[in-house]
């Protein structure tokens, strides 16, 4: 069975479409990319996914059960765990808490064994020194603390929207390594979105591309790059 | 479509109330836009300085308190009256606000906004005491017969001099559009209340807009309390319920949205008046204010979040 | 934190420099051993307050210069009660168990002396209450509390004093006609209290109504709507019942209304500065336990009248300083006719007390409802005129005639 | 160790605040049960603000709290211990029905709607004249333990002691980590699994409940309440206070504010008969001013900077 399921998912802002009717499936154990020229409604479409923004009209599924509606507490409960394109730091807890979070509320842990767990991911990680205030991170080290925060969730379907922005290639290449490996071991269904199209290259087995809230073409990055239509909706993007 | 019929009938509706009430009881009218008058021309100061600083300045009150002082003191020493009064009192208490604005506010500006809260908490308990200290707590006020001018319409006789608050009320709403509209200072006021950030990128000084404004808002209130002693008697703790009563106002409206207060106190002081023209419903006329308040703020967030 | 020691310093330095000229202020203790001490709550923050605890100390200070009391100095201690009841009742405390005083006295507001009640029961010392006049504080204390010297009037004191008033007015007086009595009251406590008292000693005897409003004090000061229910009654005689922030204005309402009734008639506790020079104040009445015009016919008011401006070189604003002027000296004629400050004999010698007070009537204490020791229990009917308060009413201290009827607006 | 060595302190601290009425007279005790009660109140006060929501509402609940024991007992004929837990109760049930309406604003307006219903609270008690005693308010028969200055003390010291045990165990538990999400980052928070809503719902109504309790004990140890006292907007405006400048989003902040602003408001009216709330604004313009964290956030800072320096030396 398909881990998540969109039929028609479609939102508009008082008459403005972010998302139209866009239906795709995500399976277990795949790393799937989403890309599009800036404003396309990628960041809108995880929104919707992962129950931030309700939609307009379509439908989710997440392992056959209609989660449409459902709040985004309840997903993340459920297995959906995301990253946020701008950083989110919770800033007022150390680091360790940060990570923790999703394993107390998502995983209904104990404070011990959350704290348990959350290091254990962050050691994954290589994230060191989680007592400190996230004020003293580097970017790559907030970076890798979102991501923990989101595997603390023990999700089964993970969304990473731009992780990789504002690290520099060598930093790139560790964290892609990193992803992929926990990605192949907890078997999750994870949806990357990319403006480096090397990342998307690298990670990823299958790329859906959206222009302006429609999904304009899918496959694996090699046969969609040479895609007339997307490499269009690029150039124009870009003019 | 939709949208444009619904707000024909609801117009038409408020009209055809209102007329009702003005057949039925005419006096409800007639108190109703002059107390409106009076909520009004002194919340908006409050609401220029709540919607471009971004701060609920809870000494709000005092300041009207200081200048309606200011102007008691003023009248009595040289005789004059207190229309003519309001220009230099204005003045001084625009330069009064500046001062309190780079002595303290700016200080507290990078603060949280709790901190900035507490901080005029302060000034407005050590302006209220020192009023205090120098005058007592007993009241004062000057007699004036035009207070006093007053209309008969048939059998009714009422008191037209509060409309005066209703012009103020309306020219500062003009005033203030076209200062923000039409002037380089406004619009400056304007980009940085709505994106302080942004502003002081484009290169407008946002501090000395900041300071602009206080003095502006102060010499707003200046005004007020010049011509508030003509209605009022004065006492140092005069100008703290109107504070919260700006406040209130201010919410009702919706945070920068200056000719919304006017709207907002039309529809508070019509209410209070109407509860207050029966005997049954007289002592719940204060609770009007707020159920009104409750109403449209939880109105608008589901509203909010339908959209 | 350099910044941080600045300020604690700034503010250690400011507080010595107030504390320093505070003391100057109330001056030294008086010398020789052993002061009798007086203990004293008032609301410094308020006129009434104020010139109450100004009052006391002038009166203190008069009766040490002519030797004390049973050979020893007075000693006043005043604490704040900032109008609330906690501290209030802190305040209690601390002069009984800090100062260790010999009686206390003082008091303004009820709300604060619900307060302290509890406090005071416990110590059970004499009391003075120069405040106080809501009957929830009689019930409050109970009719055991015979420690409790209460001077000035209970609510409905003052509103039979009126109806006695009144009655005698229009005796005398023929052209006085009065049928129709209306209120406005302020809605907080004491206006209501006004109302309830006045509904049951008018209503009977005349046709009564009455309407709230919210006093300028609390920041009302919009009283078209009562003024038009007034008007619309109708009344012979109109009182309000309200604060001083609401004597002009509501006048010039009044006026604005063309509202004309044969008596205009205000019962602040207080009335704004320079109210009387006002042109709209001609010939509005008055209740009241205290004008400086009761001078004229009471040798202790004028000697408490000089007394009070050389000292302080400003006029008693409110009743509230002859009052408390009047509470010091029952308590020095006591002490001495008790010959102790025990207070088994303390409250033998006060319950005897026969004080020819400023207010221009002798002080005595009867029973009142509930407690043993009440002092005055009339009001007075004053009027402005020229500027000045005259008393009309009780005759045997009246110092002019009423005008009447109300004069219309011109 | 570290630990232990606190949980030693707090424990001698809470021996010695218990033993006061040994050693310290009546007037100590009134003043301090004034500063216990404005303590508790800013407490809980900054329970709620840990979620980033500020209540401009704690008069109301703690005039509902006064209100709610007072009338058990007079009507009621209720014994007044029970009407405290009563009262406390009352608060909660009336924070819980009103929270599924105002929970759902934030800042400004969620501070302005507590406002406002405070307002109504009064104006109620106000008008309700056979029930409530309208404006004259309500005087019970006896103060509870007829007034015994220990017994009152440590009636306000199991209230502060509930409220500083709750906050502790907000800051211990769960509650720690859902309440600092919510008001640094809903949408992370919500996105990690935090109810937002029914989180802040516990913490309105738990800290709802505190301040009724105050309410309560308050009104049983002054034996009367009125609309203006019980609902005077000093319980909602000196709490705030003491707590910024004690240092918000702790326990030890409050407290230490609240001991500050209580001492000073007492002893400045002693050595300064008139005019000593001008000096009382001054100070609190001044802490805010040149210590905007609060003496806590400062003590905070200082030893971040201590360790940082520490770490650095390493």
């Amino acid at each position: 069975m398909s881990k998540l399921v969109t039929t028609g998912l479609t939102k508009a802002f008082s008459g403005l479409v972010a998302v139209n009717d866009v239906s795709f499936t995500m399976e277990e154990g795949e790393i799937l990319g989403i890309i599009g020229p800036n404003g396309a409604g990628k960041t809108t479409f995880i929104h919707l996914v992962s129950g931030i923004l309700m939609p307009s009209s379509g439908r989710v599924e997440f392992k056959g059960k209609d989660i449409t509606y459902m709040p985004a507490h309840e997903r993340s409960r459920l297995g959906i765990a995301r990253t946020y394109q701008l950083i989110h730091p919770l800033e007022n807890l150390k680091v360790i808490e940060n990570v923790m979070i999703g394993a107390v509320f998502s995983r209904g842990k104990s404070l011990k064994e959350a704290r348990r767990s959350a290091e254990a991911i962050c050691a994954e990680l290589g994230l060191e020194r989680l007592e400190r205030d996230t004020a003293q991170l580097s970017i790559l080290e907030i970076k890798k603390m979102e991501i923990a925060r989101a595997l603390a969730n023990e999700p089964e379907v993970l969304f990473l929207d731009e992780v990789m922005a504002g690290l520099n290639s060598d930093e790139t290449l560790q964290l892609i390594a990193t992803v992929k490996r926990i990605a192949l071991e907890r078997k999750m269904a994870v949806g990357v979105v990319e403006h480096v199209m090397g990342v998307i290259r690298e990670l990823t087995q299958r790329v859906i591309v959206l222009e302006a809230g429609e999904l304009i073409a899918e496959g694996p990055y090699e046969t969609v790059s040479k895609n007339p239509r997307v490499i269009e909706a690029y150039l124009g993007g870009a003019a | 479509m939709a949208n444009k019929r619904n707000a024909a009938i609801f117009a038409a509706l408020i009209v055809a109330a209102v007329a009702g009430i003005l057949v039925w009881r005419p006096t409800v009218i007639i108190y109703g836009l002059q107390a409106a008058g009076l909520y009004a021309s002194i919340a908006i100061p409050m609401g220029l300085i709540l919607g471009i600083v971004h701060i609920v300045n809870l000494a709000h009150g005092e300041f009207m308190m200081v200048a309606a002082y200011l102007t008691y003191m003023v009248c009595t020493a040289l005789g004059i009256d207190p229309f003519v009064a309001m220009i230099p009192v204005a003045l001084v208490t625009a330069l009064v606000g500046f001062i309190v604005y780079k002595l303290t506010i700016r200080q507290a500006l990078k603060a949280p906004e709790l901190n900035q809260l507490i901080l005029t908490f302060g000034l407005a308990i050590s302006l209220t005491q020192l009023a205090n200290l120098l005058f007592t707590s007993q009241t004062r006020k000057m007699s004036f017969g035009y207070v006093s001018a007053s209309l008969s319409i048939g059998e009714l006789s009422f008191g037209v001099y509060n409309f005066v608050f209703v012009a103020i009320a309306v020219l500062m709403v003009i005033g203030l559009r076209l200062f923000l509209t039409r002037t380089t200072a406004g619009k400056a006021a304007l980009a940085v209340g709505q994106n302080p950030k942004g502003a002081a990128i484009v290169g407008i000084d946002v501090d000395k807009t900041y300071g602009l404004v206080f003095a502006l808002a102060t010499g707003m209130v200046g005004m007020m309390g010049a011509i508030f002693i003509t209605r009022s008697s004065i006492f140092p703790a005069v100008g703290s319920p109107f504070t919260m009563k700006s406040f209130c106002l201010i919410a009702m409206a919706g945070i920068g949205n200056i000719p919304g207060i006017l709207g907002a106190s039309v529809l508070l002081g019509i209410s209070e008046n109407f509860l207050k023209a029966f005997r049954e419903t007289r002592g719940w006329a204060d609770i009007v204010f707020f159920v009104l308040i409750i109403t449209v703020i939880l109105g608008r967030s589901i509203k909010g979040k339908k959209a | 934190m350099k910044k941080a020691l600045l300020v604690i310093m700034i503010i250690a330095l400011a507080v010595s420099a107030f504390a320093m000229g505070a003391k100057e202020a109330t001056g030294t203790a008086p010398a020789g051993a052993a002061p009798i001490k007086i203990g004293a709550t008032w609301p410094l923050a308020d006129i009434t307050g104020k010139q109450g605890s100004m009052a006391a100390q002038q009166a203190v200070d008069e009766i040490n210069a002519a030797g004390g009391v049973l050979g020893r100095k007075l000693e006043l201690i005043v604490v704040d009660d900032e109008l609330k009841a906690d501290k209030g009742a802190a305040a209690i405390e601390k002069l009984v168990t800090v100062d260790n005083v010999d009686l206390l006295i003082g008091g303004m507001a009820s709300g604060v002396a619900l307060g302290q009640i509890p406090v005071m029961k416990k110590y059970a010392k004499v009391v003075i209450s120069t405040g106080a006049a809501s009957y929830k504080v009689e019930e409050g204390l109970g009719a055991e509390a015979d420690w409790y010297f209460h001077l000035h009037p209970w609510d409905y004191n003052q509103g039979q004093s009126y109806a006695d008033g009144w009655e005698a007015i229009q005796k005398k007086f023929g052209n006085v006609k009065i049928q129709k009595i209306f209120l406005a009251y302020e809605e907080g406590a004491f206006g209501k209290a006004s109302f309830d008292a006045s509904k049951t000693l008018f209503g009977g005897r005349y046709t009564f109504d009455g309407a709230p409003f919210k006093s300028a004090a609390f920041g009302g000061g919009d009283y078209a709507s009562v003024l038009e229910a007034a008007k619309k009654y109708g009344p012979d005689l109109f009182l309000w019942a309200g604060y001083d922030a609401d004597a002009l204005p509501m006048l010039e309402q009044a006026k604005a209304m063309k509202f004309n009734p044969g008596i205009y008639l205000g019962a602040p506790p207080g009335w704004p500065a320079d109210f009387g020079k006002s042109p709209l104040a001609e010939n509005v009445m008055l209740y009241g336990m205290w004008a400086p015009s009761i001078n004229g016919v009471s040798p202790a008011s004028k000697k408490f009248y000089d007394g009070f401006m050389a000292k302080y070189n400003t006029e008693p604003a409110t009743y509230f300083a002859p009052l408390s002027y009047s509470a010091v000296y029952i308590a020095a004629d006591a002490i001495k006719r008790a010959g102790s400050t025990d207070t088994a004999a303390l409250i033998k010698a006060l319950a005897a007390t026969n004080y020819a007070s400023p207010l221009g009537q002798t002080i005595t204490f009867t029973p009142s409802n509930i407690i043993k020791h009440q002092g005055v229990k009339n009001q007075k009917i004053l009027q402005w005129q020229k500027g000045r308060q005259e008393v009309i009413w009780p005759f045997e201290s009246a110092t002019a005639a009423p005008v009447y009827p109300f004069p219309a607006w011109k | 160790m570290k630990l232990k060595s606190s949980y030693i302190v707090v424990a001698v601290l809470s021996v010695i605040a218990i033993a006061f009425p040994a050693f310290l007279g009546a007037y100590p005790l009134n003043v301090a049960r004034s500063i216990m009660t404005y303590m508790a109140l800013a407490i809980s006060w900054d329970m709620l603000l840990r979620s980033g929501q500020i209540s401009f509402g704690i008069a109301g609940l703690f005039g509902l709290g006064s209100y709610a024991s007072a009338l058990a007992v007079l009507r009621g004929g209720m014994d007044p211990m029970l009407s405290i837990v009563f009262a406390a109760a009352f608060a909660g049930v009336m924070a819980y029905a009103l929270g599924f309406a105002i929970l759902r604003l934030r800042s400004m307006y969620f501070s302005i709607t507590t406002l406002a219903l405070m307002e109504i609270f009064r104006i109620v008690m106000h008008n309700l004249h056979d029930f409530s005693g309208g404006p004259e308010g309500v005087v019970l028969p006896s103060v509870i333990f007829k007034g015994a200055s220990p017994a009152l003390y440590w009636l306000c010291l199991a209230g502060l002691f509930l409220t500083i045990g709750v906050s502790w165990f907000f800051e211990k538990s769960k509650m720690h980590l859902a309440l600092t999400a919510i008001r640094n980052d809903e949408t992370s928070a919500r996105s990690s699994g935090v109810n937002i809503f029914n989180y802040l719902l516990i913490a309105f109504v738990i800290t709802s409940v505190l301040q009724g309790m105050m309410g309560a004990i308050q009104v049983q140890s002054y034996g009367f309440t009125t609309p203006d006292t019980a609902f005077d907007a000093n319980f909602t405006l000196l709490p705030l206070a003491m707590a910024l400048l004690g240092g918000i989003h702790s326990t030890i902040g409050p407290m230490a504010g609240a001991v500050l602003l209580g001492v000073a408001s007492e002893w400045l009216k002693l050595k300064i008969p008139y005019g000593h709330l001008v000096v009382y604004g001054i100070i609190i313009i001044l802490v805010i001013l040149f210590m905007p964290q609060g003496l806590f956030g400062l003590a905070r800072k200082a030893r971040r900077e201590r360790s940082k320096a520490g770490a650095s030396h390493e």
